[in-house]
């Protein structure tokens, strides 16, 4: 189920340059809310129709939190609200990472137990990974190893992670970490798991997609695609699956509802 | 200020498309809704007049390539490419899912060529649909689509050869892109249409500046949304004045006031689309706003507005 | 990122129109901007490439009944009806004003009749102004004005009478109220045509509800605004490949990015209407935009940009 | 000399239903701004691209007062704006009263110097009159006649007129004062007066209008039209004028240049 409210904001801060975060007041949707899930944010600005699309960060009792980068005019907006102010949001929608279903999904199919996971973030691909790891964390079944890629030194959130599991950080720039990207850390510092959680940009995604099929990993993947309804209705956040699903008749899933989370496998990207 | 007395049961809101009764003139704009299953959880589709289906043809098509829509000032362009499931799927889930609500149900059909059109119709003739909406006028597809919409002779063509193999009545649905809008109506009242619908996108380009490059791959897409509002009432203006047909009007619908602007100058039923990605209430917001307009005004019957602005 | 080490100095805004060579792209659109005298106390008219007058014909029009404009969604309708003081008054009073400028002077010409812009257009051979803008697609006029815009061979003939008496070069300004805009552009290209500009506005209508009437006293009116912007790039991208003009954009420009939609899909012009009224500084704030959109990509020249994107 | 500023409001209060007062800190526009003349507001929403021209209350050193009613979409949003938030509004624009030029002129007309100006406001037509009163009042060269027109008992800055001259008030239901419109108000109170400036709907207008020339008074009157450049640019805003004007060559006076106030005499409403 999900649900349409006008939520009020309760905190809001700048975590680093043009990345955002801001916390929100729901009546119904944080309680129903799984790590990978997004909401749709509206704008209050009646030339901007559309809802910009953006991942639970954070689950929190009755708030969600979302960390944003301002990438244009709707995300420059919310940038400049404050506590206090209101928003209209709708969700919580996609998939999400069903995490008992999927891990048990993988343990049958390699034959062998989840023990420790590897959740790759990118960029603003960071913010989606936290509630999971926390999930993750809590569960206890098995250990989280966070993979986490940033431009230069602004590791936004990366201390939260720090308390959820062991983290390792690439930075474009190098001045932390590993230089490069998620995966130059991946091998510098010989990192393995049985199961690929990944949110960042294409590229990252086309190149951890290969490494899980190369290394024989099961990995999940967050896409990107462009919304209107974001509920599943008007076929505009599609992408190429390699099986035909039931909704299309034409391997194109929808984003918005069979995703945003995808097994690397199932996707053409 | 005078209050009218009138309360609900007082009220009309009911109207008949080419025979067909609607509890009011309220739906939904084909492809923004799909076949309402998604908005479901936010409507009650008890309370529509009609659902208008997203466009389904004979066999599946794959649509276009992503990035298919791209928000525009007020607006959006969409080039979805008529992405759909084929009839046989559609037949099977979507009208069984539609029979369960007290709405009329409208299929939206696409084709590339008459025999396309011909096929689905025929095949929909057995169906527990309510009304036929032909798709002339879809600018994202390369191939029929446009072209019957936007010359006369072809719109008459295609129109009579739908008509002599359909059983229920023919709503078609008419491209803005064009010089004269009431030519193409008389056109489709020609060859034999039951109700005409418009209007359908206004063909539009955008730019992404900065990665110099089209915002949709398909390079132009369909304009949808209030920004056109103003271009499709006076279409519906026009086409009223020009032929006999029940017109379903709609472009840029977000409220009760932008609906009644399409009935006063002679819709008898309206269509919402885009505004349904703003706030997926939209229509029920809508029915309920026309009906506490009527009450304000002392309206009783819906019929007293259609039309009344000449 | 890479920061481009350009300065203002390394950068070519210049563009020539049919031999006449602006300063920079960037000019305002007829009709939004009067003669510049009331602009001139927000815009330093020195900034602009050039001047586009509001339309003027060979007598004065006294111009449609009021309301003549109502605000829509992103936009607005207008329907001045070409209300002007005349030839004589205009070049009397607006083009020495403009003469003070350092920018070039665009006379904007509207008529009834092919004889009205005749009239005009040998009239204005003696004055001292670079370029003709010939409106053939007012829709707020009974007479002449869209016709000559909508019909093909009267766009051509219309185009070749102008031609054979005028001393400036001639740009014929397109309606974009037609099915097939490229077929219009090279019916001017074939009367002899030195440049295009276009979009001129959208037909479209407002209804007052409360009121049930019309929003306009002249029923329709002609919808500007960013609004109709993807209608307007789609339709200078299509003339691009169409003919091989010159070609002025408009429609909805707001900022320096709206401008270089416009310019990637192949105009070397750009034209700024009613933005104007949002915020009259809107013509300098876009050739600053334009500017920093070159610095900080490395263009050194507009020419880079115009019709890049294909 | 008009500008176009970013301003931030003071002040907001509601002053009846559906009226709204706010006070707005400018840079250069309340320094030059003369009674009668009028501002451009803009909407922060997109969708609203035109400016709603509200007519000037009160100007107090660098701020001026606006007073409205809500009348749709633009005056809503204003009416919930707070102090602190900002605004764009271009002014001061239209010609205004300039006072002693017309209290010359008329004396010159009709070979007596002005003693009492008759100040006729109706509904929201009350606000603009408001700064006219105070000027005559501190100029003390004639004595001030305010007549009032009100829907009911709701007396918005009728105690501010109290303070400047006579006030006379009439309420359409009658709950106080003369039951009826202004001019009711006028004949029931014998108010007599050599000149008039009125501001109102357009049949108060056009009553005061036919009673000014019945009596031989010069009026002075504030029209009103949809504007989009609201500078005299766009011919939007054009009024019916007895003579050909100098502009317009057809008789057409811009109400948002030559306007917003007219000699009686020389429109056609
Ligand atoms: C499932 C999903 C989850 C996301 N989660 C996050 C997140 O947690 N944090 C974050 O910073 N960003 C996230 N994004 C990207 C975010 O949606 C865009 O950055 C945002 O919509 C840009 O809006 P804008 O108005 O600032 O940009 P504009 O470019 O002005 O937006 C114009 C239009 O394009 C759409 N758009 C632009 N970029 C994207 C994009 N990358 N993906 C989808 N639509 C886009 C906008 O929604 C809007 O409709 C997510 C996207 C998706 C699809
Ligand atoms: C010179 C002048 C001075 C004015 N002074 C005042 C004042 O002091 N207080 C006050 O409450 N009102 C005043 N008005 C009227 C005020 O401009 C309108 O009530 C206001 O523009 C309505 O905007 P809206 O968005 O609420 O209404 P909407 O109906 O949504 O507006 C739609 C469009 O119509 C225009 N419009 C609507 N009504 C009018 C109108 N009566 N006159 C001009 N344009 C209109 C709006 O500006 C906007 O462009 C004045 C009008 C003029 C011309
Ligand atoms: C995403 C999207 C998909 C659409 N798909 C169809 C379709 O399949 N068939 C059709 O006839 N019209 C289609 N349309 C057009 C709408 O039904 C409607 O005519 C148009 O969008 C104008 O209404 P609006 O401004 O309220 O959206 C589509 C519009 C959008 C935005
Ligand atoms: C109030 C107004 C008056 C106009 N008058 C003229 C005119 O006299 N001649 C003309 O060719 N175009 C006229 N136009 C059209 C504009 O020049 C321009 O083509 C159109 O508005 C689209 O640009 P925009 O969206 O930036 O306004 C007018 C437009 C407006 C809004
Ligand atoms: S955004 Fe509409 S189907 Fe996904
Ligand atoms: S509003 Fe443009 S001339 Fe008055």
């Amino acid at each position: 189920m999900s649900y349409r409210e006008n939520v009020e904001i309760t905190r809001t801060a700048c975590l680093a340059d043009g990345v955002y975060e801001m916390w929100l007041k729901t009546e119904k949707m944080a309680k129903e809310a799984k790590p990978g899930q997004f909401i749709s944010v509206y704008s209050n600005d009646g030339s901007r129709l559309l809802p910009r699309p953006i991942s639970i960060c954070r689950i929190d009792g009755n708030k969600l939190r979302i960390v944003y980068r301002v990438a244009g005019k709707g995300t420059e907006e919310f940038s400049k609200m404050e506590a206090g102010q209101r928003l209209d949001i709708q969700g919580p929608l996609g998939n999400g990472y069903e995490l008992e279903k999927i891990l048990s999904d993988v343990a049958g199919k390699t034959g062998k137990k989840v023990d420790r996971a590897v959740l790759f973030g990118g960029g603003i691909g960071v913010p989606p990974m936290l509630e999971l790891a926390k999930q993750l964390h809590d569960a206890k079944t098995c250990d989280v190893e966070a993979v986490l890629g940033y431009r230069d030194n602004q590791l936004f959130l990366k201390s939260e992670f720090d308390e959820f599991g062991h983290v390792t950080v690439a930075t474009e720039d190098g001045s932390i970490g590993t230089k490069g990207n998620v995966l130059d850390a991946v091998k510098t510092c010989k990192i393995t798991g049985d199961v690929i959680f990944a949110c960042g940009p294409t590229p990252m995604l086309r190149a951890i997609k290969a490494y899980a099929e190369e290394n024989s990993i099961e990995a999940y993947i967050s896409l990107e695609e462009k919304m209107a309804c974001g509920i599943g209705a008007c076929l505009a956040c599609v992408c190429k699956t390699t099986h035909k699903d039931e909704h299309s008749q034409v391997n194109n899933a929808r984003v918005c509802k069979e995703g945003p989370v995808f097994n690397a496998k199932e996707v053409e990207i | 200020m005078e209050v009218s007395k009138l309360t609900d049961k007082d009220l009309n809101l009911g109207v008949d498309i080419a025979g067909v009764h609607l509890n009011n003139p309220v739906m939904e704009a084909s492809g923004t809704f799909g076949s309402g299953m998604e908005y479901s959880e936010y409507v009650d589709l008890n309370r529509l007049g009609a659902v208008v289906t997203k466009g389904v043809a004979n066999v599946p098509w794959p649509g276009n390539p992503t990035p298919r829509i791209a928000e525009t000032y007020g607006g959006m362009i969409n080039a979805i490419g008529l992405q759909n499931p084929g009839l046989d799927t559609f037949c099977n889930r979507d009208i069984p899912f539609l029979k369960q609500y007290d709405t009329k149900i409208i299929v939206n059909v696409c084709g590339k060529t008459e025999e396309d059109y011909i096929d689905a119709v025929e095949k929909l003739g057995e169906q527990p649909v309510d009304l036929l909406e032909i798709n002339i006028s879809c600018p994202n597809v390369k191939e029929g689509g446009i072209a019957f919409g936007q010359v006369p002779a072809m719109a008459e063509k295609i129109t009579a050869a739908v008509k002599k193999v359909a059983k229920q009545p023919v709503i078609m649905k008419l491209s803005p892109n064009v010089t004269d809008i009431a030519e193409m109506a008389r056109a489709v009242e020609a060859g034999g249409a039951d109700a005409v619908s418009l209007i359908n996108t206004l063909t539009g380009m955008k730019i992404d500046v900065n990665r110099r490059t089209f915002a949709v791959a398909n390079k132009t897409g369909g304009l949808s949304g209030p920004a056109i509002r103003p271009v499709a009432v006076r279409m519906v203006y026009q086409v009223a004045n020009a032929v006999n047909l029940p017109i379903i009007g709609m472009g840029g619908i977000t409220c009760a006031e932008d609906a009644l602007e399409f009935i006063m100058v002679g819709a008898t039923g309206v269509a919402v689309g885009t505004a349904n990605f703003n706030d997926p209430m939209t229509t029920v917001k809508v029915v309920d706003g026309i009906r506490d307009y009527m009450i304000r005004n002392g309206v009783k019957d819906i019929h007293e507005l259609i039309g009344c602005v000449k």
